[in-house]
């Protein structure tokens, strides 16, 4: 009698404590699952990591700085109207930190319970891959807003929901390679420092692919291989100096490129020697005189401090400085370009002050071409779910007395030029010579 | 030839910023028996407060810039002795003598809170005081190869600060006690040494030690969020590979991972990832205790 | 010990009956949170590994290599055998652990405390290393797994993901009910005794050693089970699945819900996905200082895990 | 009668200490040997290196005229040798009956299995029985480190009987027990392994009890064995109560006693 009253408790005190759990999570979700009328987009970045410095805050932050903008009309013509269609702007910030498992859950919490009508971010290719199918199970407009990996539009074959509005890399390193190619002719050897990680691989096998197509006599006479965030680059930048070649390509990105070129600098790698960072625009501001004077930045498009000039770029740059108190970097702009695409593909077709339907949402960005302070954007890729833009490079230039960095000798190069057509594995397009490319 | 010279000297400096690195963890297991993953934060914080510092002193550009190469230090050692002596004697203080492995957990979790802490204070924007880095000129070797004087100076501090430890635990009273706490804490009690002053006091150099080699490093690195995570596991390699809890063999094991890692990067640098996990394999294989560990049989 | 006894009798039909529930509220219960259990009850599946370390007294901070060779064997099966059925792509990912676990364990099971913590720590390392070197396999970006079959049967839309969180509480159920019997039997309770005191054991003529190792291949497998389920929930896999920090968060999650019942692991693992998931939310630059704070009072305040709450009412009802 | 136990020219150093200097010992069929000596005079040590926890440094030891040099702890006890601790050796968090189960699978000489369960009611009865013999059958559902020294020493012996072993070592079976029980103890213990017929080895320190049980008394002092025969001549000797005993000791009284 005792133990069947102990076994009934048993069992019945297991059952409640899962009850109260999944009730738990559904009550306190219950009221941002309420829909109040206004458009939500959610907004995954790196608020923490190493990726946080260099890029997720400055893209959070634009992005608080448009959907803020938005929502008061600030926004200068084309995207005077308020908010989204006229409807105010709810944005949910998530930290991209965690790794790409967390990531899917955290999607699928963003769409089914958070309801969110948009999703916008992502900046790393892990993530991406793995945010790509999910989105377009969910059937969620979801636009990757940086992700470099071209692999994207191969794991999605014919995307519905999925966008993504910047260049992926090979881009960066074909520009960077025809760069080089035009601006040194008597560059003889090359030597590659490269985070060991996919990005890293990846841009070091598309920068000497592409560069060895168009020079074939140049030669590789070091790769080093340092891994993700380690910091220290004595050995390596050792290695270099005895490898001693005319140029050095380096994908490293934030405090790591930071750090290369501070140590390089102060061991003298640099001197005499030529240097393409292809992400180094980011850095522009932090250089300060480390880096050696013609030192050829990369900005992963017509960002940051290459950006042209446009009445957007003038409302949105000196905004940003305002607020934050430094120069917007490329982030920074892909954020911008990514919101107001959303916002001009669903007020494309939708009637003002309704809310927007996936359906016109996804249709209105599908081949659209609009403005951003960066320029036009034309989703002319991938069926129009991937942008095409120019991507410029150009040499960083110092003046110690203003304290001022700006860029010389820039070169501008249309996406026409140096992206790969749809179909087409980057690795073989650029071994077949760029076919059908099409370079003014 | 000068690949043979760079291996070296490479090796030397690697190994003497793993030292720096390991030396405090080192001790403070070796003394309280409690493996400090969070040591690597105190690194970070130590790091952190150098830069934004020497950055400030720069920025308000008086003085002589070599008072930079003294700021460095005073930064770990106010840094690392406030938290150090915070994390001592508001939590561990609790829990003298517990399992080690709850030690484990429980330093991971401080890991977890100060990772975020630094981030609330110092934001995610990294911070830059190259001047000391720059300030001591370079040494060529050879036609290409040069290296920072700052580095070779790191070779230096490390040997210098493994000789203190080493005099202060062999060649002073209160060195005696404390290798008597960590032979024996039973009969130290008995003995009458205050073992938990004795603690408090090991934990405070050990956090100050993980700041300095941050401090050290920040000239040379943009400090910014996660440098802390980085080294933890690097600290953990050595220390094991040495023998949880001596300083000797901190300083082996630093030696030994340094040159292998510096050898992989010119000679094969697509091993380099695997050079530190594979040579702790290897040493744990041959000598499970680590080079200089002893091991105790139990008494029945 | 006594409560052993008693939850005995009581713990099959309490897992039954709770699998039961789960299993049914798959109509009912919001797509969101399917998935999120899905990965929490895989997680768990993980967990148990380390806990049934825990009661040899061996703390693994590497237990994410087993998870990463479930995730991978799947993924691999999958994308270059052409396997497509769910239980056969489970199987070969534990097949694979189990393997990779009988050479390791033969080294490892010499080692205790803080060293078999950091040598389980370094072999998950190195897989990470190998992995982030071998770019054919997409290096960190790893990889996406297509929804699999199940027995031939290819599911559409919402029914993957609903099929895939049965076929979890299905197998978690499972082996909730063998870990409960392993936790009574004979192995289970030598293990305990070998976490005691292993000269007694060795003095009884048993070798502490073997237990250990049984029990190290054993962890693994279900390990590796909980990475396969993780692999085809997410769809996706990475190197990240072997880093330490993957492993400590493991170590977080047995210690969350404690090693006393076989229900504590996926209590803990409900609880952390939880947890996490509104830390992010509300907290999004200090969801770890969360964790971290969570983790302390854990193991200051009820260091026997969120299920020592349960045992301390069920000790009031025993004695009432 | 035959040996059970033979060591020829067993030495074992620790650096410079000697604690076993040429031990030649021959221990037979049915014997009940004490063995006393002064802390530190290698009695333990003896213990330890004839059960394989501690190799000699030189040596060799016949257990039944095989030698067991090189030998793991756990094949000399399957070999049916065993012995009981100074401290009690158990498992402190289990119950005093989970403990017995333990020993019961082990004897079993199988590999214990993950499926099928410790407790089962076959080795249930067999652990009461061997606790009824013990009288400690009131502690069986007791956490061990709960239940007092002598019920641990008790519980401690009772786990090496488990395995039906040919020969038994006590290291120190009263240590740790308070005067009043240390007979009651030896009494049960004693009362067992006659009735098994176990061949007997302990180590003591109180005279009294070694006088009371034994057939032959073996003295150790720095390693070596200074004494070896029937308690009263080695009890007898000299040179034994100068290093053993300590003060002059009155051999009748004791034996005496024992009467």
């Amino acid at each position: 009698m005792k133990s069947k009253l102990r076994i009934s408790h048993h069992t019945l005190r297991l059952s409640v404590i899962a009850a109260t759990l999944v009730l738990s999570t559904t009550m306190s979700t219950s009221a941002n699952a309420a829909d109040n009328g206004k458009y939500r987009i959610g907004v995954v970045t790196f608020l923490s990591g190493a990726a946080a410095g260099p890029f997720g805050v400055p893209a959070a932050n634009s992005a608080r700085l448009i959907v803020e903008a938005l929502n008061n009309g600030k926004v200068p013509a084309p995207y005077a109207k308020k908010g989204i269609n006229g409807l105010e702007i709810e944005m949910v910030l998530l930290d991209e930190n965690g790794g790409a498992t967390k990531q899917t859950e955290e999607f699928r919490n963003l769409v089914q319970r958070q309801k969110v009508d948009a999703v916008i971010g992502y900046i790393s290719s892990g993530d991406c891959l793995a945010i790509a199918p999910a989105a377009e199970e969910l059937g969620v407009p979801t636009i990757f807003f940086d992700c470099g990996t071209s692999k994207v539009f191969e794991v999605v074959k014919n995307p519905k929901f999925l966008f993504r509005t910047g260049l992926d890399a090979v881009v960066d390193n074909i520009a960077a390679a025809r760069y080089v190619a035009e601006t040194r002719p008597n560059i003889k050897t090359i030597a590659g420092i490269e985070q060991n990680y996919s990005w890293g691989q990846e841009s070091w096998a598309d920068f000497s692919q592409a560069f060895g197509r168009i020079k074939p006599e140049i030669k590789v006479v070091s790769e080093q291989w340092p891994k993700l965030g380690q910091g220290q680059y004595g050995a390596e930048i050792s290695a270099l100096s005895v490898a001693n070649p005319d140029l050095i390509h380096s994908s490293f990105w934030g405090g790591d490129m930071e750090a290369l070129m501070l140590q390089g600098g102060a061991r003298g790698l640099f001197d005499k020697k030529t240097v393409v960072l292809t992400g180094g625009e980011t850095g522009m501001e932090h250089f300060k005189g480390q880096v050696a004077n013609g030192t050829i930045l990369g900005g992963r498009g017509p960002f940051g401090a290459f950006s042209p000039k446009n009445a957007l770029n003038d409302w949105f740059r000196p905004a940003f400085v305002a607020q934050f108190k430094e120069s917007p970097t490329y982030p920074a702009y892909k954020m911008a370009q990514a919101i107001l695409g959303l916002k001009s593909a669903a007020e494309k077709s939708a009637k003002p002050g309704v809310m927007p339907s996936t359906d016109q949402v996804i249709q209105g960005l599908a081949g659209l071409s609009y403005e951003a302070p960066s320029g036009t954007v034309k989703m002319a890729r991938s069926n129009g779910h991937q942008a095409v833009q120019s991507i410029s490079f150009g040499e960083y230039q110092f003046d110690a007395k203003s304290g001022k960095a700006t860029l010389s000798n820039v070169k501008t190069y249309a996406g026409e030029c140096v992206m790969p057509p749809d179909g087409t594995v980057n690795a073989d397009w650029i071994k077949a010579g760029f076919p059908g490319a099409k370079c003014n | 030839m000068t690949t043979l010279i760079a291996i070296l000297i490479d090796g030397a400096i690697y190994a003497s910023w793993l030292f720096l690195v390991a030396a405090g963890m080192t001790i403070i297991y070796g003394v309280m028996r409690v493996l400090n993953m969070a040591h690597g934060s105190f690194y970070a914080i130590g790091a952190y407060s150098a830069a934004s510092l020497v950055s400030w002193y720069f920025s308000s550009d008086q003085g002589n810039p070599y008072w930079s190469l003294l700021i460095l230090p005073a930064c770990a050692i106010v840094a690392g002795a406030i938290i150090g002596l915070f994390i001592e004697q508001g939590l561990l203080r609790f829990l003298h003598g517990r399992d080690e492995i709850l030690m484990v957990i429980v330093t991971y979790a401080l890991m977890l809170i100060l990772e975020d802490a630094t981030k609330l204070i110092w934001g995610v924007n990294p911070y830059f005081a190259y001047q000391p880095y720059k300030l001591l000129g370079q040494t060529g070797f050879g036609e290409h190869l040069r290296f920072a004087n700052y580095d070779l100076m790191l070779i230096g501090i490390a040997i210098v600060i493994g000789l203190v430890a080493w005099a202060a635990l062999n060649r002073t009273n209160k060195g005696r006690l404390l290798r008597a706490v960590i032979h024996d804490r039973e009969i130290a009690i008995a003995m009458g040494v205050n073992v938990n002053a004795m603690f408090a006091a090991t934990f405070v150099i050990g956090a100050i030690l993980g700041a300095l080699a941050g401090a050290l490093t920040a000239p040379a690195i943009s400090v910014s969020p996660g440098i802390g995570v980085e080294v933890i596991v690097l600290a953990f390699a050595v220390i094991v590979i040495g023998g949880l809890g001596s300083i000797g063999g901190a300083a082996a094991g630093a030696l030994l991972v340094g040159l292998a890692r510096s050898f992989a990067v010119h000679i094969a640098p697509e091993i380099e990832l695997f050079v530190i996990y594979g040579v702790m394999f290897l040493v744990l294989a041959i000598r499970p205790q680590g080079l200089f560990g002893q091991t105790l049989a139990r008494r029945i | 010990m006594l409560f052993a006894k008693l939850s005995a009798s009581a713990t099959t039909p309490a897992l039954l009956l709770m699998a039961a529930i789960f299993a049914a509220s798959a109509w009912v219960m919001p797509a969101w949170l399917a998935f999120l259990l899905t990965l929490a009850f895989s997680k768990a599946l993980v967990v148990l590994g380390v806990v049934i370390q825990m009661r040899a007294g061996l703390v693994s901070f590497g237990q994410a290599l087993f998870y990463c060779v479930g995730g991978y064997g799947v993924g691999l099966a999958s994308q270059y055998l052409g396997v497509s059925d769910a239980f056969a792509l489970l199987a070969l990912g534990t097949l694979a652990a189990i393997v990779l676990a009988l050479i390791c364990g033969w080294l490892l099971t010499r080692y205790r405390d803080i060293f078999y913590a950091m040598l389980t720590l370094a072999l998950s390392m190195i897989l990470y290393g190998i992995l982030v070197k071998s770019s054919a396999l997409g290096s960190t970006d790893g990889f996406n797994v297509s929804p699999p079959s199940f027995l031939g049967w290819v599911p559409e839309g919402d029914a993957i993901k609903r099929t895939l969180y049965l076929l979890t509480v299905g197998v978690s159920a499972i082996v909730a009910l063998g870990f409960h019997s392993f936790m009574v039997s004979g192995l289970g309770r030598v293990t305990e005794a070998v976490r005691e005191n292993e000269i007694r054991v060795e003095y009884l003529g048993l070798s502490p050693q073997r237990m250990l190792f049984a029990n190290y291949v054993l962890a693994a497998g279900l390990s590796a089970l909980g990475g396969g389920l993780t692999a085809m929930a997410s769809g996706h896999i990475d190197p990240d699945m072997a880093f330490w920090t993957t492993s400590g968060e493991f170590v977080f999650i047995a210690i969350l819900g404690g090693t006393g019942h076989v229900a504590a692991p996926f209590i803990g693992a409900i609880v952390f996905s939880v947890i996490r998931t509104f830390a992010i939310q509300e907290a999004p630059n200090t969801w770890q200082m969360t964790l971290g704070v969570i983790l302390l009072a854990l193991v200051l305040f009820l260091p026997k895990g969120l299920w020592s709450l349960v045992e301390r009412s069920k000790k009031r009802e025993a004695s009432a | 009668m035959s040996s059970i136990l033979e060591t020829r020219g067993l030495t074992r150093t620790f650096g410079a200490v000697v604690a076993a200097k040429e031990l030649n010992v021959n221990i037979l069929k049915g014997e009940v040997v004490g063995v006393i000596g002064s802390n530190g005079a290698g009695k333990t040590t003896f213990i330890n290196m004839v059960t394989g926890y501690l190799p000699p440094s030189s040596g060799d030891i016949l257990f039944d005229g095989k030698s067991v040099l090189g030998r793991k702890s756990r094949d000399i006890t399957r070999m049916g040798m065993a012995r009981s601790f100074q401290v009690a050796q158990l498992f402190p968090k289990l119950t005093v009956m989970e403990n017995a189960l333990v020993a019961l699978v082990a004897a079993e000489g199988t590999q214990p299995s993950f499926l099928r369960r410790l407790d089962t009611p076959k080795r249930r009865d067999r652990a009461d029985a061997i606790f009824a013999e013990f009288g400690v059958s009131r502690y069986r559902d007791a956490l061990v480190s709960t239940v007092p020294q002598g019920v641990r020493k008790l519980v401690d012996i009772a786990m090496a009987l488990v395995s039906r072993p040919r020969m038994l070592l006590l290291d120190e079976p009263t240590s740790g027990v308070s005067s009043e029980e240390k007979f009651a103890l030896m009494d049960t213990v004693m009362a067992v392994v006659r009735q098994h017929g176990v061949t007997v080895l302990f180590v003591e320190h109180d005279m009294e009890i070694v006088a009371r049980y034994v057939s032959r008394i073996m003295a150790f002092y720095s390693g070596e064995i200074i004494a070896d025969g029937p308690p009263r001549s080695v009890l007898g000797n000299a040179k034994v109560q100068e290093f053993v005993v300590g003060h002059h000791l009155n051999v009748n009284a004791v034996l005496g006693a024992t009467l």
